[in-house]
């Protein structure tokens, strides 16, 4: 099976670079040109949730931990220190007090201190208005009570319950620490951070440009002098542009896994990795109106699905098949395949799910000449509309004539608030591969992101449960019968976790990836051009 | 003569604006008909000739109101029509009729022949439907066409049968005034004398009245009775027209006369030819416009307009030295 | 004296959707120099085909020349290759047009357009050409030469145009002067002037005139001979005193009597109350002659012989030719 | 002549403002603004965020009122600034029109080059093989989606040279400069230069027509002599109005080119603000096309005031 | 019958842009019946197959046909272009129409706005308006017809201004008929000419706006496969690996669009005597 092959191969190279990487000489100098795929809607990482943004940016910030680069897999215990040198949970694991380093400063000058701590999860937090636009992430730090300045180079959290997700959520790329004195709008169009990479310029559609900030805390580092993106929507392009050599890599994630094999023929040497991209296609369906306000029709719904077919067609079978949580054995939390195959719609004979469902539709009075007739709504985007019209076609099975719709981007989240609309084709992404970050942001009942307003409370008792866990095990099973539950409900059926693929010349050397997230290794700090 | 005259124009002036500059000023006028008046009586045809750009076929068109006329009086059968309104004017149109120059454009070329000359019927509410027909059916015998024919289109038809076309449709309301503007200076010179020969015999069986509007100074004299000669808007003479033709009295007329080339060999004429071209009706020259290309002006000629003044026997002219 | 001008069984053709359309059918003529030969006959008759032809003006294709010879001055202007046809357009034979707006090029000013025929032929300087075209302005008497000779055709008067056109035409001292219809766009005081003109400036150069028109009128106050032309074939040829005293053909008969004279109502010509004669039918289309003399449908005179054959062209009385049966 | 350009202004400036508001308040019907665009880039927000950037952009006031700042704005040389980048939009937009203009120009330049001469040959060429090639080709460059062309060149591209064309905005060489220009601007100029070619065809046919040809060659001019100093003056007359037309039409074209070759020019970064619903962008970006096109008309129209002389020296 | 023998020696091209559009017409109507297979069925065994006996003109990622999906977007293209022509040319040849009869301020209001769209770029506009009214079949017809509107009403206003002026219309005048009932027998069925002209010659470049429209994500939306879409999705990707996504819609909607200029051409040259060679 091709797909396969490519996992392997890719598994192979990321072996070789890392056995590798450590051995040769890093070589200073030379700018690393990285092709973009989009326009990013600002500079503010705290203020967008795309990988637009956090890629190109996360190289002029730090954080105060992160996730160690050598680790192949982001979690908890791959967590090392950042600007924080060390922390300390309290007894109860209420507070959590880091140790911060000295000397750093900020790019233009000022120094580095906890007070910029506390102000950046201040405004996050939503505790206080920083002026930013928007603050997609404020349900992550749910549980934060509390930000104390110890001292210049001290700072406690004080959190209502126990999380040990906490630092993970600390680690990732969408968690930079920001600096107190520069105002949310400059933050946009001209980020100040600490990283090891200065920002030069960013022309809207067409370019953004970092350079190396020689007062980086971390000595001899980075080894870059620059770096730069160019924007290129057009896939083709940008992956011709790179095997021609114009660009040393491409944006991570976006290459599909059959361009990627396209890569590997035309540029055998070229480095590339297959990976999920945190992104997963699920069903947003109106439960508030009929037909769906009957849970029997979106069981029906749910169990005309082939999976596999979503798969083969979206990634040529590379995609992961799973529920909420990302599957193994890249993800951390997500179902074995036992327990997948005894979760209802997941089973691996389609054909007998779909019978169910066409007896269920059957009750329902709805038959071959009767289908129930409805609109599958959905962004006008590619990725989107592919998943939709394939949905279409499989839903046809258990007599639903679906229409599609699309939306424009301007009026699909308007449309959704509204609850305008039956059943939708979703693609989200999540920043970590964490069960508190996947249920607190989609699941509970006053989250912005939780568009069908999907609202169990029994549910949500259990995801504070969960949280507080600490035994990695029993957290992962209470998380797999929660999963489980929200598919059963059809909270949002998730129909595919989409994987996608980076490619890289030999000559970068350094680059560290994780298999479970596109978000968070993109420092640049390790990175040096071997030319 | 007691009863009015088929048509009587008095004073009749079309000015056509000039707009040039930036707010489109209106910054004089082309006076395409500077004052003109004539009538006729029923039966006869007043011949009104001139050379291109002197405006008979503005007075034409302005007689029938399908221009406005800037000023004057127009009466058709002792009823003055210059302050009908629209809705008036169009059921006056039944008493007046035009029949134009071109045998090509004058006939909507998308329309059979039968109904372009059944239109005006139909326009005013005439007869049933078969009654039109019919009477469509006895005009296009009447003008030398087969009934047959009104089946056809226009571009199936010579341009001497299409003049015949127009002919009839002017003719279908039965009107007692008809302006013909040039109706055979675009028709080959055989077929010239039919149209000619079939506009007198129409005119002594119904009576009709002409406006004879032409350059062609044989015809005029063949098919009028009185003859206005134009230049540059004005009536320069007005006379009977064997007076005018025997003995012009305007210096134009004269000029006009010698111009034309008779077809006789025979005939050697003493040729006086009027020197220069028609100046511009937009600047035209003072005094009397004819004076720069006139043999015999005088100082007076340059300033002086003459006025048009009867000089016996109905017959006016526009010149200070006769 | 030798006719300067000499065009003998000149047969010109057009090939056209209804099939082979003969406009011009076995006409000669010829013409000496200072004579003033008119061809007339009504549209359609092949008078304007007959001059292009000439020229060698026709539009190849639709139209073709397909016999005959065309001689200047001995030279078969039908025989010459394209290079040395053009050395005699303008320079030995030229034409001017009926419409002097449109047969003006009106991006190009007066003076210009004549300087270049000068060049052109006589190959003066552009200097010298431009003094030779005021020179031709002067001579067609069009006041303020120099000036007139820097404005664009726009800028004057139909009859300063048509002076303007002579002046072209007649820059090179051409043997022969094709004129198609040169005064039917003017009006009569200035077709007169203009008729004065081109006799004037004949009389000058010794051009032989061939003159194109529709207008008996034009043709009895300027031809010395006539070529009267119907449905592409001569009809009757003759002095213009023959002709319009004694008309052979009926179809010229018919023409003299069917126009209006001016004079009439001075009793010089027919009384005002008379009706016109009129030529019955109209002119048969070229593609669609009938088998016969093409005449005949509309002759009062026909008999059985002229609807069949086609009668031949023959002198019926000392040097005045006809084609009828009847004549 | 001077009452005829001072008219001519004033009415551009009445268009222009027309243009202002037309975009104005079509931009309005267009469903979601630059507060949905952010809250859909951050995969949904919290409404009193959205609330709260209506009401800084002042999105929540009155239509008029909106118009109003901005018109007023734009007198004083202000363009506002960019909802999405949130610079100066002058800065957004400046260091793009030289691109576009280049590459505009260049094709203007191949389509007038190519297509007169083409045009030209098939008219006196007519009804020739060569005529039906030429009418054939310039019909199929009509045809042609712009950006179809430019794919098929990109694939080209690939398969004989590996590798394609990618806009730089600092190129090595000059010769860089053009290759990297020429092809797009080659793909989005056939069309136009098809456009061209046609019009001189049938207007030369025309022209070639007309009785002052006829009397050229009466005059012994040679036919080269006939077609080029007589005929092509009389014939370009038409084309150079269609130039003014076609720059609007070119800019559609550009669209699509610079989208599929990557180039960071006004065109593409139109259709991008009106995706982003970045209304201070759109409304100066359309105000500048309005211009340029309104602009390049007057010059045309002056351009054919100087070529032909009846326009010059009134008829 | 000989005719058309007449015809087609006459405008050969002509012929043979009438064979092309009927075909195409053709393939639309009976898209059903002629498309090999479903246009709209997944199937992810033939996901990017190549050209072979079953997929005449090779699958795309979703396994559908090409060839089907191609004859599907016929209807597409030949909705939106005699949709949008017609639209345009009907509004626009009335407001010509108008303009040329009232006058007054009614036309220079008229020639005000025309001139305000002509100032914008078509695809611009119609940019602007699918993105205000949203992609559906409906309002791509629209925003596609409404810049055609100011193009047809000058040209039919000018059509009329001149009509105006002819002595059939004088005449028609003269025998005492009212305005509008001139403006509707005489002068609007003497515009049908030119504006047939005209419509022909814009129904290609409809097809090229739908297309331009589609390629930038606006345009007709799914389920209809629109040619202009199905290039631009395939643009993305598959210019390399898969060329017959990239080849034949180009293709199609060349080959439509040439039909229909080769079409509207012929027809220029017999009805418009002045273009006449």
């Amino acid at each position: 099976m091709s797909h396969k092959w490519i996992r392997l191969f890719a598994a192979g190279v990321c072996a070789l670079l890392l056995a590798t990487g450590g051995a040769q000489a890093q070589k200073q100098g030379g700018v690393l040109r990285i092709t973009h795929r989009d326009n990013p809607p600002s500079a503010s990482i705290h203020e967008e949730a795309t990988i637009s943004t956090d890629m190109p940016f996360m190289a002029v910030f730090n954080n105060l931990v992160m996730f160690d680069p050598a680790a192949k897999q982001n979690r908890l215990e791959a967590v090392v220190p950042e600007l924080a040198t060390s922390w300390k949970y309290s007894d109860d694991d209420r507070t959590l007090t880091f140790q911060l380093r000295e000397g750093v400063k900020w790019h233009d000058g000022k120094p580095f201190t906890a007070a910029d701590v506390k102000c950046t999860w201040d405004v996050v937090s939503g505790k206080v208005d920083g002026k930013m636009r928007k603050n997609p992430r404020k349900s992550w730090w749910f549980n934060i009570k509390d930000i104390v300045v110890d001292s210049p180079t001290q700072v406690t959290f004080h959190l209502n319950d126990p999380q040990p997700s906490f630092l993970v959520m600390l680690a990732g790329g969408f968690s930079p620490v920001y600096p107190c004195h520069v105002p949310a709008a400059q933050m946009r169009t001209h980020p100040i951070g600490t990283g090891p990479f200065r920002f030069v310029s960013f022309q809207q559609n067409e370019s953004i440009k970092l350079e190396r900030n020689p007062d980086y805390w971390k000595p001899g580092r980075p080894y870059l002098d620059g770096i730069e993106y160019t924007i290129i929507p057009n896939r083709s392009t940008a992956v011709l542009a790179l095997e021609a050599g114009k660009f040393d890599m491409n944006i991570t994630g976006e290459l599909t896994p059959e361009l990627v094999k396209d890569v590997l023929k035309a540029v055998p040497t070229m480095q590339c990795l297959v990976q999920p991209s945190n992104t997963e296609g699920n069903l947003l369906i109106n439960r508030d109106r009929p037909p769906f306000d009957n849970p029997q029709i979106r069981k029906a719904l749910a169990l005309a699905i082939d999976r596999k077919a979503f798969s083969d067609i979206l990634s040529h079978g590379v995609d992961n098949i799973g529920g909420a949580m990302l599957a193994p054995p890249e993800g951390i939390w997500g179902w074995s395949k036992a327990f997948m195959e005894t979760v209802p719609g997941y089973g691996s004979d389609v054909e007998k799910s779909r019978e169910e469902g066409r007896r269920i539709m059957r009750e329902l009075g709805y038959g071959p000449d009767k289908p129930l007739t409805l609109k599958v709504t959905t962004r006008n985007i590619p990725d989107y509309r592919d998943a939709a019209v394939l949905l279409i076609d499989h839903i046809k099975n258990v007599y639903i004539q679906a229409e599609l719709e699309t939306l424009d981007s301007a009026v699909w989240y308007a449309r959704l608030l509204k609850k305008d609309y039956a059943v939708g084709m979703n693609v989200q992404g999540t920043g970590i591969d964490d069960p508190d970050v996947m249920f607190f942001e989609n699941y509970t009942c006053n989250s912005e992101r939780n568009y069908t307003g999907y609202c169990n409370r029994y549910l949500e008792a259990l995801f504070h449960k969960q949280s507080q866990m600490k035994d990695f095990a029993a957290r992962q099973q209470l998380v797999w019968q929660i999963d489980r539950t929200l598919q059963e409900d059809g909270a949002r059926p998730v129909v595919y976790q989409s994987q996608g693929g980076t490619c890289w010349w030999p000559a970068v050397k350094g680059l560290h990836l994780a298999v479970n997230s596109i978000y968070n290794h993109w420092r640049f700090d390790d990175v040096w051009l071997d030319r | 003569m007691d009863k009015p005259p088929v048509i009587a124009v008095a004073g009749l002036r079309k000015f056509f604006p000039i707009r040039r500059g930036l707010l489109n000023r209106r910054v004089g006028d082309v006076r395409a008909v500077d004052g003109v008046s004539f009538s006729i009586a029923g039966g006869e045809t007043l011949g009104l000739v001139g050379e291109s750009g002197c405006g008979k076929s503005t007075v034409g068109r302005a007689v029938l109101r399908l221009i406005e006329p800037s000023a004057g009086t127009i009466a058709i059968n002792g009823k003055d029509i210059t302050t009908a309104s629209k809705q008036e004017m169009r059921a006056l149109r039944r008493q007046m009729q035009i029949v134009f120059q071109d045998p090509f454009s004058s006939l909507n070329p998308r329309i059979k022949a039968g109904d372009i000359v059944g239109e005006p019927l139909k326009v005013h509410g005439v007869g049933r439907r078969d009654e039109r027909e019919a009477r469509v059916a006895q005009l296009f015998e009447r003008v030398g066409l087969r009934a047959a024919q009104m089946n056809n289109y226009p571009h199936q038809f010579s341009g001497g049968q299409r003049q015949r076309v127009s002919i009839a449709r002017a003719l279908a309301l039965d009107p007692g005034f008809i302006v013909a503007d040039e109706p055979v200076s675009a028709l080959d010179v055989s077929i010239q004398a039919q149209v000619i020969n079939l506009l007198m015999d129409l005119q002594r069986e119904r009576g009709l009245s002409y406006l004879f509007i032409s350059h062609n100074l044989a015809v005029v004299e063949h098919i009028a009775h009185r003859v206005a000669v134009m230049y540059l808007g004005r009536i320069v003479e007005y006379a009977d027209k064997v007076a005018l033709f025997a003995k012009p009295l305007h210096p134009y007329t004269e000029a006009l006369l010698a111009a034309v080339p008779l077809p006789d060999p025979a005939l050697k004429r003493v040729k006086h030819r009027v020197e220069g071209d028609v100046p511009s009706p937009i600047d035209p020259p003072s005094g009397c416009h004819f004076h720069p290309r006139c043999p015999y002006a005088e100082a007076r000629c340059r300033s002086e307009a003459p006025v048009l003044r009867d000089v016996g026997a109905g017959r006016l002219v526009a010149c200070h030295l006769r | 004296m030798a006719p300067v001008l000499e065009v003998s069984g000149l047969n010109t053709v057009f090939h056209t959707r209804r099939g082979l359309v003969r406009a011009v059918q076995d006409v000669s003529f010829s013409v000496e120099a200072g004579e003033t030969l008119a061809i007339v006959g009504e549209s359609g008759c092949g008078k304007t085909i007959t001059a292009l032809s000439l020229m060698r003006l026709i539009p190849q294709p639709p139209g073709e020349i397909v016999s005959g010879s065309v001689k200047v001055d001995g030279t078969d202007l039908l025989r010459l290759d394209d290079r040395t046809m053009r050395q005699m357009r303008g320079g030995k034979i030229a034409m001017i047009f009926q419409e002097p707006m449109t047969a003006l090029n009106p991006l190009m000013t007066v003076g210009k357009q004549i300087a270049e025929m000068v060049m052109l032929h006589d190959g003066l300087p552009k200097a010298a050409a431009k003094n030779r075209a005021v020179e031709m302005l002067q001579m067609v008497r069009i006041p303020e030469p120099a000036r007139r000779a820097k404005e664009y055709p726009h800028q004057m008067s139909g009859g300063m145009r048509q002076r303007a056109m002579i002046a072209m035409a007649l820059a090179c001292k051409p043997k022969v002067l094709v004129a198609d219809e040169p005064t039917t766009a003017l009006d009569v005081t200035i077709q007169a002037q203009i008729l004065d003109l081109i006799g004037d400036l004949q009389r000058e150069f010794g051009t032989a005139v061939l003159l194109i028109t529709h207008d008996l009128g034009v043709v009895a106050e300027t031809a010395q001979r006539v070529v009267v032309m119907y449905a592409g074939r001569k009809v009757e040829e003759g002095s213009v005193s023959d002709l319009f005293a004694r008309p052979l053909h009926p179809y010229l008969r018919g023409l003299l009597g069917s126009i209006p004279r001016l004079g009439s109502a001075r009793g010089l010509a027919l009384s005002p109350d008379e009706r016109l004669r009129e030529i019955p039918g109209m002119v048969p289309a070229l593609s669609d002659l009938p088998p016969g003399c093409a005449f005949a449908p509309r002759c009062a005179q026909a008999d059985a012989k002229c609807h069949a054959q086609i009668p031949p062209f023959e002198a019926k009385q000392a040097n005045h030719f006809a084609a009828c049966w009847q004549a | 002549m001077l009452a005829y350009l001072i008219r001519r202004l004033l009415l551009m400036v009445v268009t222009l403002l027309g243009v202002s508001i037309a975009i104005f308040l079509l931009l309005r019907i267009v469903p979601g603004n630059i507060a949905d665009i952010l809250l859909d880039s951050a995969g949904m927000i919290d409404p009193a965020e959205k609330a709260k950037i209506v009401t800084d952009l002042g999105l929540d006031l009155p239509l008029p009122v909106q118009y109003w700042h901005w018109l007023s704005g734009l007198f004083h040389g202000d363009l506002g600034y960019s909802y999405v980048s949130e610079k100066p939009v002058i800065e957004e937009i400046l260091p793009r029109i030289p691109i576009t203009a280049r590459l505009a120009g260049l094709a203007l330049t191949f389509a007038i080059c190519a297509g007169v001469p083409l045009g030209v040959i098939s008219a006196v060429r007519q009804n020739t093989k060569l005529d039906y090639f030429l009418r054939i080709l310039s019909l199929s460059g009509l045809s042609m989606p712009a950006f179809w062309l430019g794919l098929l060149i990109l694939m080209a591209c690939v398969k004989w040279f590996g590798s394609i064309p990618i806009y730089d905005r600092a190129p090595a060489t000059f010769g860089a400069w053009l290759a990297m220009l020429a092809i797009p601007a080659a793909s989005v100029g056939f069309r136009s230069s098809a456009l061209i070619m046609r019009l001189t065809r049938s207007s030369m046919l025309e022209v070639l027509r007309q009785d002052f040809v006829r009397t050229a060659k009466s005059k012994g001019l040679s036919d080269t002599a006939v077609t080029y100093d007589h005929a092509l003056r009389n014939a370009v007359l038409p084309v150079i109005t269609t130039i003014g037309v076609e720059t609007a039409f070119l800019f559609g074209g550009l669209i699509v080119t610079e989208t599929v070759f990557n180039i960071p020019g006004v065109a593409r970064f139109l259709v991008e603000a009106i995706r982003w619903r970045d209304y201070p962008m759109v409304q100066n970006l359309v105000m500048f096309i309005a211009i340029v096109v309104v602009t390049v008309n007057l010059i045309v129209d002056l351009l054919y005031m100087v070529v032909d002389p009846r326009i010059r020296l009134g008829a | 019958m000989s005719d058309i023998g007449y015809y087609a020696r006459r405008y050969p091209l002509g012929v043979a842009g009438a064979i092309i559009m009927t075909l195409f017409v053709l393939a639309a109507i009976f898209a059903g019946v002629v498309a090999p297979l479903d246009p709209f069925t997944t199937n992810a065994k033939a996901s990017l197959a190549g050209p072979s006996g079953v997929y005449w003109m090779g699958a795309d990622m979703m396994g559908r046909d090409v060839l089907s999906r191609l004859i599907h977007g016929a209807r597409v293209s030949l909705a939106v272009a005699l949709g949008a022509t017609m639209i345009g040319s009907g509004v626009g040849a009335a407001v010509g129409l108008a303009c040329g009869y009232v006058g007054g301020w009614f036309d220079l209001l008229v020639q005000r706005v025309t001139e305000i769209m002509q100032a914008l770029p078509l695809l611009v506009m119609a940019l602007v308006i699918t993105a205000s009214l949203g992609p559906s079949l409906r309002n791509t017809i629209i925003a596609i017809a409404i810049p055609l509107i100011p193009t047809v009403a000058r040209v039919i206003r000018s059509n009329v201004l001149s009509l105006r002026e002819l002595p059939f219309v004088e005449a028609a005048r003269a025998t005492g008929m009212s305005e509008w009932r001139v403006a509707i027998v005489h002068v609007l069925p003497n515009t049908l000419a030119p504006l047939i002209v005209l419509a022909t010659a814009q129904l290609g470049s409809t097809i090229l706006t739908e297309a331009s429209l589609s390629f930038l994500g606006l345009g007709v939306p799914e389920p209809y496969p629109s040619w202009g879409r199905m290039l631009s999705e395939s643009a993305a990707e598959y210019v390399r690996t898969a060329p017959w996504l990239v080849i034949y819609p180009g293709l199609a909607i060349s080959l439509i669009v040439f039909g229909s200029n080769l079409m509207g051409d012929a027809l220029r040259d017999a009805l418009d005597p002045r273009q006449r060679d």
